[in-house]
């Protein structure tokens, strides 16, 4: 019984993709339909599996079969853990994926022939995250790593009509590679030392005995290269900006909640291996504060909505990777899923007002009256006040509980608060542009939306605003930290007092910044950047780094290679030793001089020659 | 020194003067007269060693036809006024050098070998005994020889009636 | 200087060295068919020399001579009707303006 | 007796050769259909061999022994086991799918298809032999028909291409020659015969020394060894569709074969001895045809300079002289010589509608030709390696093996890979996405005959990336076994 | 009865006596029959030859020795001037009322190199070589009225005239030291003689003549001028008939007699080395069609000699493989090379273009020639050459090999340019289809079937001339 509801859970998304890839043009149009029953069906079967399997903190239940035989005593296999960190997973994977496609209908109504190739791709996209959170070895985690990897490229040049929508799934793509490149040797490296890449096996700790330090830093770091690569961390997140090209429910489901939250659950997974080497967790501890801090600052001078939502992502994984660094994996994990609740809430909201505006750029919507979209500024204001950690909504306790966390680390504590500052700054800056400066709404037309479209796009957006709200309070010592006892039986999940309130004057510090730029001297977006800000402007020369250093150095080698191939391994060694021959046969033709006596003359002394040595 | 010797000096120098005067003078005319008579001292040397007939029959097929055909064909080519190419040093060491290298190789290999005599006293060198081994043995090449003849003179007469059917 | 085989064998040695000096020196080929002369009758001296000093049947050595003088006559007149051929197709018989084909 | 099987999958090529000679010179499409006929019957031929075929035994089946000139220790000997079961399949299925992708060709039809078989037969009797006289006689066989089929029938600078080709690979056929005959005679063999060879001398160890330089040097001339691999890119680029797809899905395996079935066989100790070597020149394979690869305008040029790159994999894979290299390596060459058949199937479609292969020419063709654009990127990503698709258990196993014994190419391997990914997928950005370029308005796409053509590469392509079992049982044995034996 | 034994030089004289008789015929006679009568004489000496294979004995007081490796020869040799009469039909270089001199001095070469064969005796060994020359020497100036052949036939009778002094000094040389010029009782003097240096410069000055007519390194000068200088079927004839009765004679020579010490197998190897690279090298950039197969045939010289410095039983049945298949390839290529020429002067190799298209079928024949001189699979010429390097290698002259095979492939190169001109070339205007006489077509089909035949299923062939080379 098991084994069936496992395999619904997995397999379901793969039948969608197949079933819709495989159908004639005809039926092309039934493709959403299919692909969101199936991923509810998905969700379906994992809550059941919760359900029946209550005791699943204690006992995890795993399964597996022998997949590759490379030698008589090395096997590699495949199968599916399910324990709690896998579950929770499975609950966002599934959910969020299910509400993005229902609110995907509404947003790709008017794709046409595309919207099958859309939804193919979405499905494809989640049968590999959900595999990817349910495998039970390094290995298959790798291989659907990478096929979450080949999703997200394949979606993000979605149009691949925009040449700049083609630029960013190739950068993304080749980013993630190079990241997954460490991942890559990490697996073969555990592969030869341990023989067996069971998670289980993995973080045993006779396993973690018999590697020895060294092995272990490498292999973890390694494994963050990965990570990085995945969760936009430092610096690898350049691609994520340049991500926003696809549409945007793509952008919610992929770049908020799952992707890239993929990096810290394969962290959480390993936890025991990574702890057990200081060095790689400070390193994690170390970039997470990086990535926090360049994306929170880079997000306050964004004027595309998608892009601030995107930097947010970014300093929020930053967030993340610094509870996990520290120690907790239980905050991290906590905020992953409070996270993944009101990103891709902000991310669809900002797509229903893209929809309705045309446009990225909050300024324009401002000038079109953003005013008049009452329920979706609703939603971007729970979104954004969760974001910014504001008292009752989610974002406040995940966030005190990794202020908690780094309690005991002040340098980092204070770097943690500054994010937090920052953060609520761009978001209020978010909510008072959009609200308070719009104009009136002129009397636009009224362009009206069939009833089911509406109704597709606000069911997503009121139902993540609530979710928002209850994972929240799960987490509280209300409902008795049903959801932290959930994730680690042995934290105790309660916050002192103070720290809460540190959390919450920050908030309001950054809210009345806000407000003191953009109600009071209503100051227009600058046209020159200048000093620091210009700094800001070229997003820490980052991307030129990549682009300029390392794009045109290997470019430069490889045109170096090509050349040299053309003209000395082609050129010289192979048209040169035959024009060399060709030479050589001119240079005997020319002995044949026409000149009989000449011949006789070489016959006469070879022959004595001849005669010479038979004698001697 | 016996007559013998003293025959056979005087009969090989007058020889090897007669072949040097064949190869070296300037006048062609001059060579094939020379040559004539170097033969004449190699018939002469055949007379010393003992096979008479071939002395003779020296005299008449190379003295008498071959050295007169060469004379011949000297006629029919360009007349000896024309003026004659100055002679090429170069190309005179060269080959000066090359001849005394297989002279010297000759000269080595001849003189370390030892010749085995041969034993038997009675040597018939008589015109009958040869003509028997002439029918004997070289029956066959006796008839092929005639053969070559035919075809040489045939290709000749061949070569001149080219000139009409070229001009 | 005793009359020798060696004897015989070295002033055939020297008339086939005089041959072949004549042979690439020659600029005539008229020359240069004497020069052939030449050293068929030094091999022709050799064999009566080995004829008369070594062979068993004296009759032998007379006979390869005999068939020798026969074969220098036939390539005599061979090579000089092809010389005249030659000698009215390019008005002289130098060998060295016999070169027309090489390469 | 069963009969011989192995000799009527060689014999199948030769009746159509003989066939399409008598066919007369108008009637193109008989010819085209003898040749799918005899080459199906050689696909079907070899799956009943496959199936037939017992993994478990790691001995020969299925032998063929005639002897042919017993005093020169020459007689015709077929015998299958894990090591050439795989390729026959691959060549079957690759001239399969090769004559339907050339079903419009309509210039000299009847020489370009006798020609064709002719190369095929070389092949595959190469690959079922174990005589070394008819391993030589069918590798020449197989190397001469290319040079009239591209200097025909070819694009580019054909005629230069086709001569450096056919003179570069026989050099390479030079080295072997030389070496089989000292085989024979110098280290007293006396006979041709590989397993008798194997059993009989025991090679000292200088003769094996140059022996086994000689041959992995003549044979990695065919597979693309890092300095001799410059004729491949302009032998791909140059030749006919039909023909680069064979020529590197098939050929080029030729020389790894080589390699593993007579140099790795008979002189064991000079593969170790060599192995440093083998392996520097294999990681200079990858890095350099990897990034070569990104430099080329011309979208055959990228391709050839990937199988390089590929092949680079295959020769890490067996100097590594570890089972899971070689495992890697007979993966490698079986699912690389799929995918770079269906890549030159693709691009020969491109190239009859649009006329050019060149990257500023081209653009948006998956807007025309999405089916063709889906085959292509499916080729691209075996080629850099995506899990789900057969590239990805090879270079795995292969990895895997070199980070143990050669831990700087196991990182350049992974370095390569990377690469990889950026050439194809430029190269798919470049040609099949952004706007379409206008004068490809009347491009179309591939009717169901070509589709199916295709399908079966990329059907093969994904059941082996999936279920990597299939072909490592048919290896698994063999190599162990090879290996403790030689060792 | 003797005369049985004699068949095959009977039926060459009566041949030759025809031929001679066809002078005195007139014009339009001549021109009607002399072709089809020379075809009937031509097969009938075949079959003559063929039905004498099995003869064995000895003859004029035992100089004249027939066993079966004369036989053979025979045939071969009888085979070979069928072949090259049946190609003669039109010959634009040679005029009309030279044609029955040109049949006669055919016959009378072929005549004396029957003999050459099966000659026991060294004089008789000389003089049929001197016949053979001296008819060679008529034929090559024969061309129509050019200034060329007088100078070829010049150079070729002057360097043979070298030669064969140089032959006639070596055989005095043997005849001194072993007092007798029968080859069998110089065998069984053999042992004694060997540490004589004399004997070695003997033997090797006596290998000079037939060095020379096999074109062998530094005896090769004269070829490729007469090659070129000469009428094609000439040039065919030398170039196979007469190499084969060299190929013969060295064989019987070096089995017999050779002085096995290994400053004379060096020497050999020596020669191989160079003849087959000079070859090889030479013909890369030649442009004239004859001229390239004259260099060519010196490289083909190169390889028999790596076959005969084996010295071994194996070396000499693949020279005789190697020579058969040679004969066949050589000829059919010029074969082609008569046909293409219309004209009188040379074919050039731009005269190809686009022969494929002319006539495919000359155009099949001149690929699988050219391609089986370059030693590719699955033709006679691979087989051969494979048995050829296999004895040397034997021996253990791995580096003649390896040469071998290298050579090979540059030659490869330059016969590719000529398939490449005859396949590729693209003829301009409406190309005048060449029209192949059925005979042509049957001999080609022949040509191509036993090249195929002879490369993949050798070995009939082999066994008998195994059995044939045992002396």
């Amino acid at each position: 019984m098991e084994l069936f509801l496992i395999f619904t859970i997995v397999g379901s998304p793969l039948i969608a993709f197949l079933m819709i890839a495989l159908l004639p043009h005809r039926l092309k149009r039934i493709a959403p339909l299919l692909s969101i029953s199936f991923i509810f069906l998905s969700f379906l079967s994992s809550l059941l599996f919760f359900l029946k399997h209550p005791q699943i903190q204690e006992t995890p239940f795993e399964v597996q079969w022998t997949w590759l035989q490379a030698n008589r005593n090395l096997s590699f296999n495949v199968g599916f853990l399910m324990d709690r960190l896998n579950l929770l997973m499975l609950f966002v994977v599934s959910l969020v994926s299910f509400f993005v496609q229902v609110f995907s209908v509404a947003y790709m109504a008017d794709e046409g022939r595309g919207q099958s190739r859309y939804f193919a791709f979405l499905s494809l996209f989640s049968f590999a995250m959900i595999n990817l959170v349910a495998s039970n070895n390094l290995l298959q985690t790798f291989i659907f790593w990478e096929l979450v990897g080949l999703a997200s490229y394949l979606l993000i040049g979605f149009w691949y009509q925009k040449p700049s929508a083609t630029e960013a799934s190739r950068k993304a793509f080749v980013v993630t590679r190079l990241g997954d490149l460490g991942f890559y040797l990490a697996v073969a490296l555990l592969t030869l030392h341990l023989g067996n890449l069971n998670f289980s096996a993995l973080n045993s700790p006779e396993a973690i005995q018999s590697l020895s330090g060294g092995m272990i830093t490498l292999v973890t770091l390694l494994i963050f290269t990965g990570v990085m690569g995945k969760s936009a961390q430092f610096p690898l997140h350049i691609w994520l900006p340049d991500a926003m090209e696809g549409p945007t429910p793509v952008s919610a489901l992929i770049h908020s909640a799952t992707m890239v939250a993929a990096g810290v659950f394969l962290t959480a997974r390993n936890y025991a291996l990574f702890s057990a080497s200081s060095i790689s967790m400070e390193t994690i501890l170390i970039f997470g504060t990086l990535t926090a801090f360049v994306g929170a600052t880079l997000a306050t001078i964004q004027n595309d909505i998608k892009k601030i939502l995107a930097y947010s992502t970014i300093s929020q994984l930053g967030m993340m990777m610094m509870a996990l660094g520290a120690g907790s994996f239980e905050a991290g994990m906590f905020h992953l899923t409070t996270h993944a609740f009101f990103k891709s809430l902000l991310f669809l909201a900002s797509g229903a007002l893209i929809h309705h505006f045309h446009t990225n750029d909050i300024w324009e919507m401002a000038q079109k009256g953003s005013r008049s979209q009452v329920l979706t500024l609703l939603v971007i204001a729970v979104g954004g006040l969760s974001l910014a950690g504001i008292f009752p909504f989610a974002g406040f306790w995940s966030k005190d509980l990794i202020l908690e966390a780094l309690e005991h680390k002040p340098v980092f504590h204070a770097a943690a608060l500054l994010v937090s500052f920052f953060t609520s700054y761009y978001v209020f800056r978010l909510l008072f542009i959009l609200y308070f400066r719009s104009e009136t709404p002129h009397a636009h037309e009224e362009h009206h939306e069939s009833s089911l479209l509406t109704f597709c796009m606000n069911f997503p957006l009121i139902s993540l605003a609530v979710g928002s709200l209850i994972v929240g309070f799960m987490g509280t010592d209300l409902m008795h930290h049903k959801l932290l006892k959930f994730i680690s039986p042995e934290a105790e999940g309660k916050l002192s007092i103070e720290l809460m309130m540190t959390g919450t004057g920050i908030a309001v510090l950054g809210l009345a910044v806000a407000y003191w730029n953009y109600l009071k001297r209503k100051i227009q977006p600058p046209i020159t950047a200048t000093g620091f800000r210009r700094v800001l402007e070229k997003k820490y020369f980052m991307d030129d780094l990549f682009e300029k250093v390392f794009g045109r150095m290997v470019l430069a080698f490889s045109a170096f290679l090509n050349w040299f191939d053309k003209q000395m391994v082609n050129g010289k060694m192979v048209n040169g030793t035959a024009w060399s021959t060709l030479r050589l046969g001119a240079l005997l033709t020319k002995v044949q001089s026409g000149e009989l006596q000449d011949y006789l003359m070489i016959v006469f002394v070879i022959a004595s020659a001849v005669i010479y040595f038979l004698v001697k | 020194m016996t007559l013998q010797n003293l025959i056979f000096i005087i009969l090989s120098v007058t020889t090897l003067a007669a072949a040097v005067m064949a190869v070296s003078f300037k006048k062609v005319i001059y060579n094939a007269f020379s040559l004539m008579l170097c033969l004449g001292g190699i018939a002469g040397i055949f007379f010393l060693l003992s096979s008479e007939f071939l002395a003779v029959m020296e005299i008449i097929v190379y003295v008498g036809a071959i050295a007169i055909a060469i004379i011949f064909a000297i006629m029919f080519s360009p007349p000896h006024f024309m003026h004659q190419p100055e002679r090429n040093w170069p190309k005179t060491v060269r080959s000066i050098a090359i001849s005394a290298f297989f002279f010297a190789t000759l000269y080595k290999v001849l003189t370390t070998t030892p010749w085995g005599m041969s034993t038997t006293q009675e040597a018939d060198f008589s015109i009958q005994h040869l003509g028997k081994i002439l029918l004997g043995i070289y029956t066959l090449p006796f008839e092929v020889i005639s053969i070559i003849l035919f075809i040489a003179i045939l290709g000749a007469l061949l070569m001149a009636r080219k000139r009409e059917a070229h001009e | 200087m005793s009359e020798s085989l060696i004897a015989y064998l070295l002033l055939s040695g020297t008339l086939a060295a005089i041959g072949v000096y004549g042979f690439l020196e020659r600029r005539n080929l008229i020359g240069i068919l004497i020069s052939i002369e030449l050293i068929l009758n030094a091999a022709s001296i050799n064999f009566l020399a080995f004829n008369k000093f070594v062979s068993p049947d004296k009759g032998l050595g007379q006979a390869i001579v005999l068939l020798i003088i026969g074969l220098a006559a036939a390539e005599a007149t061979l090579a000089l009707s092809i010389i005249l051929v030659l000698y009215r197709g390019m008005t002289s018989i130098n060998i060295e303006e016999a070169n027309h084909l090489k390469g | 007796m069963h009969f011989g099987i192995l000799t009527s999958i060689l014999l199948c090529p030769v009746i159509g050769m003989i066939l399409i000679l008598f066919t007369p010179r108008k009637s193109e499409q008989a010819i085209k259909i003898i040749s799918l006929i005899v080459s199906g019957i050689s696909v079907f031929l070899s799956f009943i061999a496959y199936n037939r075929f017992d993994p478990s035994n790691v001995l020969l089946q299925m032998e063929e022994k005639i002897s042919w000139l017993p005093q020169y220790g020459i007689n015709y000997w077929n015998g299958v086991d894990g090591l050439n079961i795989g390729m026959i399949l691959l060549t079957s299925i690759v001239i399969f799918t090769g004559v339907i992708v050339s079903w419009k060709l309509n210039y000299r039809v009847k020489e370009f298809f006798a020609l064709l078989l002719f190369l095929v037969t070389g092949v595959f009797g190469v690959f079922m032999t174990l005589n070394l006289f008819f391993f030589f006689l069918f590798y020449e066989v197989a190397v001469l028909p290319m040079y009239l089929l591209i200097a025909i029938w070819g694009s580019t600078n054909k005629e230069y291409a086709a001569l450096k080709l056919t003179i570069y690979l026989l050099l390479g056929s030079a080295f072997m020659f030389a070496i089989f005959l000292a085989i024979y005679s110098l280290a007293g063999a006396h006979t041709f015969d590989l397993m008798t060879i194997k059993d009989k001398v025991t090679f000292d160890p200088a003769f094996q020394k140059i022996a086994y330089i000689g041959l992995f040097l003549g044979c990695g001339v065919l597979a693309g060894c890092w300095p001799f691999h410059v004729w491949s890119p302009d032998g791909h680029v140059a030749a006919p569709t039909a023909v680069s797809m064979l020529h590197a899905g098939v050929l080029m395996k030729l020389g790894a074969y080589g390699i593993i079935r007579v140099a790795l066989f008979l002189f064991p100790q000079a593969a170790q001895a060599w192995a440093p070597f083998t392996a520097t020149l294999a990681t200079f394979n990858i890095l350099y045809g990897a990034l070569v690869a990104t430099q080329q305008r011309d979208l055959k040029y990228v391709i050839g300079y990937s199988s390089v790159s590929h092949m680079g994999i295959v020769l890490l894979g067996i100097s590594t002289l570890t089972v899971t290299g070689l495992n890697g390596a007979l993966f490698q060459m079986f699912s690389h010589g799929i995918m770079t058949a269906l890549f030159f199937a693709c691009v020969g479609h491109i190239y009859d509608e649009c006329h050019t292969r060149f990257f500023d020419e081209l653009g948006g063709l998956a807007h025309k030709i999405p089916i063709l654009s889906t085959f292509f990127i499916i080729a691209g990503l075996t080629g850099l390696g995506l899990p789900g698709l057969s590239g990805f258990p090879s270079e795995l196993l292969v990895l895997i093996a070199a980070i143990k014994t050669y831990p700087i190419s196991g990182i350049a391997t992974a370095i390569g890979v990377v690469v990889t990914t950026f050439y194809v997928v430029s190269a798919i950005m470049k040609a099949f996405y952004g706007p379409l370029n206008k004068n490809f308005e009347h491009i179309k796409d591939i009717d169901l005959w070509q589709y199916f053509g295709r399908g079966i590469l990329v059907a093969f392509l994904i059941i082996l990336g999936v279920w990597p079992k299939l072909f490592l049982n048919l290896v698994n044995p063999i190599t162990t076994y090879l290996l403790l034996k030689g060792f | 009865m003797t005369s049985s034994l004699f068949l095959p030089e009977i039926f060459m004289m009566i041949i030759a006596t025809v031929f001679f008789l066809f002078i005195f015929l007139k014009e339009e006679t001549v021109k009607k029959y002399l072709y089809p009568c020379s075809l009937i004489l031509g097969a009938i000496t075949m079959i003559a030859s063929f039905f004498s294979l099995s003869q064995k004995g000895l003859i004029f007081f035992n100089t004249y020795e027939i066993n079966a490796f004369s036989q053979s020869f025979k045939l071969i040799l009888a085979a070979s001037l069928f072949l090259i009469v049946t190609i003669s039909d039109r010959t634009p270089s040679l005029n009309a009322e030279v044609k029955p001199e040109f049949f006669l001095f055919l016959s009378t070469a072929t005549l004396a190199m029957m003999m050459l064969t099966s000659a026991a005796e060294l004089i008789t060994l000389f003089i049929a070589l001197e016949l053979a020359s001296t008819s060679q020497y008529i034929l090559v100036p024969l061309r129509r009225g050019k200034l060329l052949n007088a100078e070829s036939g010049i150079k070729y009778l002057l360097f043979g005239a070298a030669a064969s002094a140089l032959t006639l000094y070596g055989l005095s040389f043997i005849f001194g030291t072993a007092q007798t010029t029968f080859i069998r009782d110089i065998a069984t003097r053999l042992p004694d003689l060997l540490h004589q240096p004399i004997f070695g410069v003997g033997f090797f000055l006596t290998s000079v003549g037939f060095l020379f007519k096999l074109a062998a390194f530094p005896f090769h000068f004269w070829a490729p001028d007469v090659y070129e200088g000469a009428a094609t079927q000439v040039t065919a004839f030398i170039a196979t008939t007469s190499k084969a009765a060299a190929v013969a004679v060295l064989i019987k020579l070096i089995y017999l007699l050779s002085p096995s010490s290994d400053t004379f197998t060096s020497v050999l190897v020596l020669l191989s080395l160079l003849s087959m690279s000079l070859g090889n090298l030479a013909a890369m950039i030649q442009k004239d069609m004859k001229r390239m197969l004259a260099y060519s045939s010196i490289a083909q010289a190169g390889y028999l000699l790596a076959g005969l410095l084996s010295q071994s039983p194996e070396g000499y049945a693949a020279v005789v493989f190697y020579i058969i298949s040679y004969l066949i390839m050589n000829f059919s290529a010029f074969m082609v090379l008569a046909r293409i020429a219309e004209s009188d002067d040379n074919p050039q190799i731009k005269n190809f273009t686009g022969l494929a298209d002319r006539s495919p079928l000359l155009a099949l024949t001149l690929l699988i020639s050219l391609l089986s001189l370059a030693g590719i699979p699955p033709l006679a010429g691979f087989t051969g050459k494979w048995f050829l390097f296999s004895a040397a290698m034997a021996k253990g002259h791995w580096l003649v090999v390896l040469i071998g095979v290298i050579n090979s492939v540059i030659s490869l190169y330059y016969y590719l340019m000529v398939i490449k001109e005859a396949y590729l070339g693209k003829v301009e205007g409406n190309a005048n289809t060449l029209v192949v006489d059925i005979k042509t077509r049957l001999i080609s089909y022949a040509a191509i079937i036993s090249l195929v035949i002879m490369g993949v299923f050798p070995t009939p062939l082999i066994h008998w001339i195994e059995g044939m080379v045992r002396f």
